[in-house]
């Protein structure tokens, strides 16, 4: 398992490419998830996204959540990256993968470390615009999605 | 000396993102903190007394606010959480 | 959206990165599933297996799926990569890769596109060891997702 | 002359994944040509008339076995399809 949070952009193919060469024979499934900063969100354009976290804690709060995800989906391996800092549209801000054995566990773990992510990880992200900030808190969806994982 | 954090809204409302002070003896609970917090600032106030706003002391998060502070080095306060 | 059914190995670094590269300033998530054939299966070891196809009507019929999937989860993009011929241990099988707006769009996408390849898309699988071959069909876990998504 | 194809298990029970051949006039149906087949071939009959094995005529699926045949370029014989 590799957790990292970083205040500088990410390379996602090379990051994936790394972590999939390192995958042993019993692997038969890699599913993984990344999200962008958009350059519209709900209430208009985006220059920029803000992503404050909270140093010595963020790290250990998202390992925390990741070590759950593979111990309650028997993965084979996980990678965890997140952007801190300033993130411009199109760029990456947090790459899920997960490997196991079979389809169902890694593509549940993703989904579910997603959802943890969203809600339970100490991350506070502002859009800038226009010299305006504006904070992006978890949506109705967002909590719904996590109270349905239950505790 | 407890240095009090301020993360997300509640930064905005504090005017800074953190703050080095000498807790009252008497101040025993997370729940009395933001109470103490309240009543030196009006606009910080709303905001760090809203339940939507968790705690965490030296680095774990509270389950409430009768979590103790006593002897806390680092109380930090947050607004919801917002990852991914 | 890009669909491919060929009978040679292929690069996943190179699909995705071409895929994910080619996005628009309005995705904000990216979701892949890559299935690798692996050394061991439920009942042994595993030297190769063998995808047979029909050619002519596979590619429509992926394609088939893939349109309904694209239209069901509005997303921007999906790209899907099937191996056919012999596949050996640790080569991808299987790729499949959404574009959306939204993670829940994109995520839902992938597990539901590789759900319907797994018992409506017309491959045939063997697996091959020791000069035997075992033909590979869906598991009853495999039935029953389908089942659940209906028609 | 009707090119009939076989995939999967049933190629292994019909020892070839494709014949030609001329379907009697009186076969109408996908039903019949599984029936004719059997009667041809008594490795082949039980997986021929396996209800998990699904038919496709000139690469449609078929939606049963009333399905019609006549004037078929091609029929197809498949066991259960099984990528990913």
């Amino acid at each position: 398992m590799r957790v990292t949070v970083k205040d500088a952009s990410f390379s996602v193919d090379a990051e994936l490419s790394n972590f999939s060469q390192a995958r042993t024979d019993s692997v038969g499934a890699l599913a993984t998830f990344v999200g962008y900063c958009r350059s519209e969100s709900a209430t208009g354009g985006v220059e920029s996204l803000h992503l404050d976290h909270y140093p010595g804690f963020t790290e250990v709060e998202v390992a925390r959540l990741a070590r759950a995800v593979v111990e309650r989906h028997h993965l084979i391996d996980l990678l965890v990256v997140h952007r801190t800092g300033a993130v411009t549209p199109r760029e990456p801000i947090v790459l899920v993968a997960a490997l196991a054995e079979h389809r169902a566990e890694a593509l549940a773990a993703v989904a579910e470390l997603m959802d943890y992510l969203k809600t339970d990880a100490p991350f506070w992200k502002r859009e800038m615009n226009g010299g305006q900030s504006r904070w992006i808190e978890p949506t109705e969806a967002d909590r719904a999605r996590r109270a349905a994982r239950g505790d | 000396m407890t240095r009090i954090l301020f993360f997300g809204r509640v930064s905005d409302a504090a005017g800074c993102s953190e703050i080095t002070t000498e807790i009252p003896r008497e101040l025993r609970t997370v729940g009395d903190v933001r109470d103490w917090l309240a009543a030196r600032d009006d606009a910080l106030a709303p905001v760090i007394l809203s339940p939507t706003v968790r705690a965490a002391v030296d680095r774990v998060f509270c389950s409430g606010d009768a979590d103790l502070v006593v002897d806390a080095e680092e109380i930090a306060f947050m607004s919801p959480l917002s990852g991914g």
